[in-house]
């Protein structure tokens, strides 16, 4: 091993004690290792855990009024998606324009616009978001493959939820 | 009662909705723009709908979003809270259409008071004191004097087809009145092609005072005493009062009563405030506006009644909680609105608050939707709290809210709190001696002196 | 009035008293031990001064250390909140003789209703019922049953040199009495070495009723209604309500006149609670408490008052601002006492506060002296925070206090806020319907449930 | 490998390790590290979190009361004297027991207890500290030589403000 990759290496592990910290909400960490007798590492690191900026956003208000809701109404399934999924991220994500109601065919019955596999053409209809009675048609904003389909027939949709990822 | 209400806004009078809808036992729906995912109201709510990007006209004031929300999560009614759709009386005929509550007045008493005219029209027929003036077009000078007359000086003479101040003099008495109506009538012909004028009573100094309303929509109203919300920057309203320092009891009865006779005769349903300006002990009828204001809480105070929770009630079919003669004021309320600006020029300050710590003890109340952490977007209006004081008396009260004043730390942003201490500590403040020009002044002379 | 007061106390009531005087113009110095420099109650008033190390008999019991702490700073007068030296006759002595106002009653009253037995005679003296009894030792089993039917069963019989439960035995009518006569004198005799007995009238599931009031020192004195304190751990009082849900307008009227009728005749000055045991209509006089209580809140909220204002006008020389026909209860108002405590044993939480967000909007009031980044002493009384909020009815201010709790973050230490949220949902609690040994025993009952 | 390569190397891994723990809101990291028997490491980085402890005593409600006090009142000069004086930390220090006023002599014309530079013996009195009428004679807590003193006649006192320092 070289002295560099010894850095690097070093480097990588101390960052991936730091992340466990961070992550467990440890306060304090110390490892000592060796290897061979060339090469031996002592580290510790400390951290303070209730960092204002770390902390408040996620346990801020939403916690305390919600588990003490007087009529405590868990969000309807349709209602509150998890916030920053994954999905969302992905570069092919088609996203909702509008908060609906997904239908995946034409009409009841019909055959689904698309399924996973299927190649579509831009501007090919992927699905369709019914708002205040209006069908809004979802077009595939580029030609590709159907990877996934993020959404099942009826479910209600956000604006910005992911429907569905065209690669 | 409903089970279910989706709140349309966002910001305190979002938080405002859910916490009286909680305090009922009703669940509660926000919805959010994209800039407003972390916002208090979203946290808050017992659940939280994504309509749109951060543009009010794509987001807060897109009615199929709103409408497609409330669909979605099954929420029965919708509270408008103030400004963005609670005055629109196309969204209350779709809600309407739609078996949708909406909890406000009607469509047709909001189209009727949105229009200024057909409001005048109407509130004069209902016997609600406007601008005396003269009905029309004043062909001649003699009828510009006997108008003169009967309105009494000092008064205006307007061009019909008129605008932008031209076309516009004052006559302070009968010897002027030849001048600004020649003048008048020349400036009207060569501005706008048309030398028609109309006569009003013409007020120099007056206060906004602004009667409470409340009514059934079965024919019963009462009214909620009056606030004074003169202290205004750019027609902002900056700092409210009730009861209002200039009015006395007996005028408080009499207006109060004009305007709930209005409301019942016109069958009006939930709150609404009909505003004034007021001069020499005379009312002077200018707008209705036909929602829950900003400054709804001093006359909550004053009061010991919850506005919100009663135009939940009212628009889910009960019957008004309160009478005419439950309400009596008790002592004397204010309200400062603490927009994230900076001074002096009042520039917007929007970033995220670092340190956030509220005033408490007796007689404080905040409404603010801020909390420790949280980035007030650049995207929405500047109020970020509203800081209430209640007291036995003004003084009382004045004396609160200095001290509150002084507990309250919003850091990380610009507010206009600095305002309010220099305000608290002049003369004519104190003595509630003020009227719509005062703040103006005051700001101007203000920024000579530096 | 004052130009400048000192606060012989700490935490929440220390900060009370900050805020009064603020509003009334008046500068205040705060006293602290070493372990509260960074103490809210110091950051808040204009002036401090460290009067000793951390325990309270060498600071805020000092009488050396206060009294020179208001020389140096030239304070001319004391509020001592609640608690510490608030009801030291001596210190007050020490404070009339030395020229230095106490805000609060005169040391001869402290003295008066410091001593149990005193206090009780003086009261029934002033028409203030008291627990009947037999008015010393009881001869013989005849005079037993005299005094029994007179008094009403049940009665206790007890030794005169008792106490810890020895000799105590309860006749629950007539034919009990022979044997518990009999068994408590023998069982006195055989633990005190002194058989005589006396008797009084025992109450079974009472209800803890304190009525606050309010004297000028000059023969003039007002009541303002009562509270009911209840729910009570050890002692300790937990939840707070005026106005008292159990006692009627008239109950209100009578105990409430008694009570300003004997305050009348005592002289008394400033603020005081008589405390009573209720039980099927009847008051039992317990104590009085010559100082503001923990719960003086609730009372302003359903009176419109500031209490402390009017200790310090009345400590000034100044007239009541008051009379008893301004003083109607309006709503009804409860108060929470939120303690750094980790349930379900109550064990003390002293700590570093990592977020503190109060809960805001109509009817809610917190005086706590936290804030983001303090650390609560392990030195002292484990209050943190009350909460107490303002309804139109006991429902809307049980619904307001569910709904604000919700919004109350407190991190970093373990608090009594469950303990509310659970007993918000007990069907008891809600309908009203609970007395003194309530919460002990529905605290058992979690306990052993868990 | 050069000196210098290894001095880079170094630095490098340094500034490494203080990102690391700026992003990972640490506060201390201590490293050793040894590679061979020609280069040793020992590195300790410390940092204080940029938040509540350093931010909130200095921002918070202290700071807005006292500008808003309706009735201003800024602290007599005997009244708040400033926290945490250097002297107080002075292991010779002698700091007053109460609160009081200070008199450095035993009455009005009398020569002082003592004076800068003196040589005092254990139990001796060093000054009066005057509560409720009651002069309380402060003692050196040993014997040494007077280097400062820290306070003026008829000066107020909080308990703990440093008097005297004796060495």
């Amino acid at each position: 091993m070289t002295e560099s990759n010894t850095h690097d290496a070093d480097v990588a592990f101390i960052e991936a004690l730091a992340r466990l910290l961070r992550e467990n909400d440890l306060t304090e960490l110390h490892v000592e290792r060796e290897d061979g007798s060339h090469h031996s590492l002592n580290v510790r690191v400390t951290r303070t855990p209730p960092q204002v900026v770390a902390h408040v956003p996620a346990a801020a208000p939403v916690a305390a009024p919600a588990a003490a809701a007087p009529a405590a109404a868990p969000a309807a399934a349709t209602a509150a998606p998890a916030a920053a999924e994954d999905p969302a991220d992905h570069p092919g994500a088609v996203t909702s324009p509008m908060v609906g109601t997904v239908y995946m065919q034409a009409e009841p019955g019909a055959d689904p616009f698309v399924s996973v596999g299927a190649t579509v053409t831009e501007g090919q209809t992927l699905l369709i978001v019914e708002a205040m009675k209006t069908m809004n048609h979802i077009p595939a904003p580029r030609a590709g493959t159907v990877r996934r389909i993020l959404v099942e027939d009826q479910a209600a949709v956000e604006y910005g939820t992911p429907l569905v990822i065209i690669e | 009662m409903f089970k279910k209400i989706l709140i349309a806004n966002r910001g305190e009078i979002a938080l405002r909705v859910v916490r009286a809808a909680r305090e009922m036992g009703i669940a509660t729906v926000a919805v959010h723009s994209t800039a407003d995912s972390d916002a208090m109201h979203v946290r808050m709510a017992d659940e939280s709908i994504c309509i749109g990007p951060p543009p009010s006209p794509k987001s807060y004031l897109s009615i199929p979003a709103i409408v497609s929300a409330c669909e979605i999560t099954g929420a029965e009614a919708i509270h408008p809270g103030y400004g963005f759709l609670s005055e629109n009386a196309r969204f209350v005929e779709i809600l309407e259409e739609m078996n949708i509550a909406f909890i406000g007045p009607s469509s047709e008493h909001i189209r009727l008071m949105g229009d200024k005219i057909t409001a005048k029209d109407t509130m004069k027929m209902l016997g609600v004191p406007c601008v005396p003036g003269s009905e029309g077009g004043v062909p001649d000078l003699d009828t510009a004097r006997e108008l003169g007359e009967q309105i009494g000086y000092p008064v205006i003479v307007k061009a019909t087809a008129g605008g932008g101040g031209r076309g516009m003099k004052v006559a302070h008495d009968a010897l002027e009145m030849e001048s600004a109506f020649r003048t008048a009538r020349a400036e009207a012909k060569a501005a706008f092609g048309n030398d028609e004028v109309y006569i009003e009573k013409y007020l120099t100094t007056p206060r906004h005072i602004e009667v409470q309303v409340f009514g059934d929509g079965r024919g019963t109203a009462v009214h909620l005493a009056e606030r004074d919300c003169s202290l205004q920057r750019r027609h902002q309203k900056v700092l409210e009062e009730a009861p209002g320092p200039s009015i006395t009891p007996a005028e408080r009865a009499r207006i109060g009563k004009i305007c709930s006779d209005a409301m019942a005769k016109l069958g009006y349903s939930g709150a609404g405030t009909v505003e004034f300006l007021y001069e020499n002990g005379q009312f002077y009828f200018i707008e209705m506006n036909t929602r829950l204001q900003v400054e709804h809480p001093v006359t909550e105070a004053i009061m010991g009644v919850d506005l919100v929770r009663e135009q939940i009630r009212i628009a889910a079919g009960l019957k008004m909680s309160f009478k005419q003669e439950d309400l009596v004021p008790r002592g004397h309320a204010i309200e400062v609105r603490i927009n994230a600006e900076r001074l002096p020029d009042f520039a917007p300050s929007p970033g995220k608050i670092t340190h956030f710590h509220t005033p408490g003890g007796l007689g404080v109340r905040m409404d603010s939707a801020l909390y420790d952490g949280y980035s007030i977007p650049p995207n929405y209006d500047s109020l970020i709290a509203k800081l209430i004081v209640h007291g036995r008396d003004r003084p009382e009260a004045l004396a609160r809210l200095d001290r509150a004043l002084g507990e309250l730390i919003v850091d990380g942003v610009h507010t206009t709190v600095p305002l309010f201490d220099a305000l608290l500590r002049d003369p004519d403040i104190q003595a509630g001696n003020y009227n719509i020009h005062w703040l103006e002044q005051w700001l101007a002379d203000h920024a000579k002196a530096e």
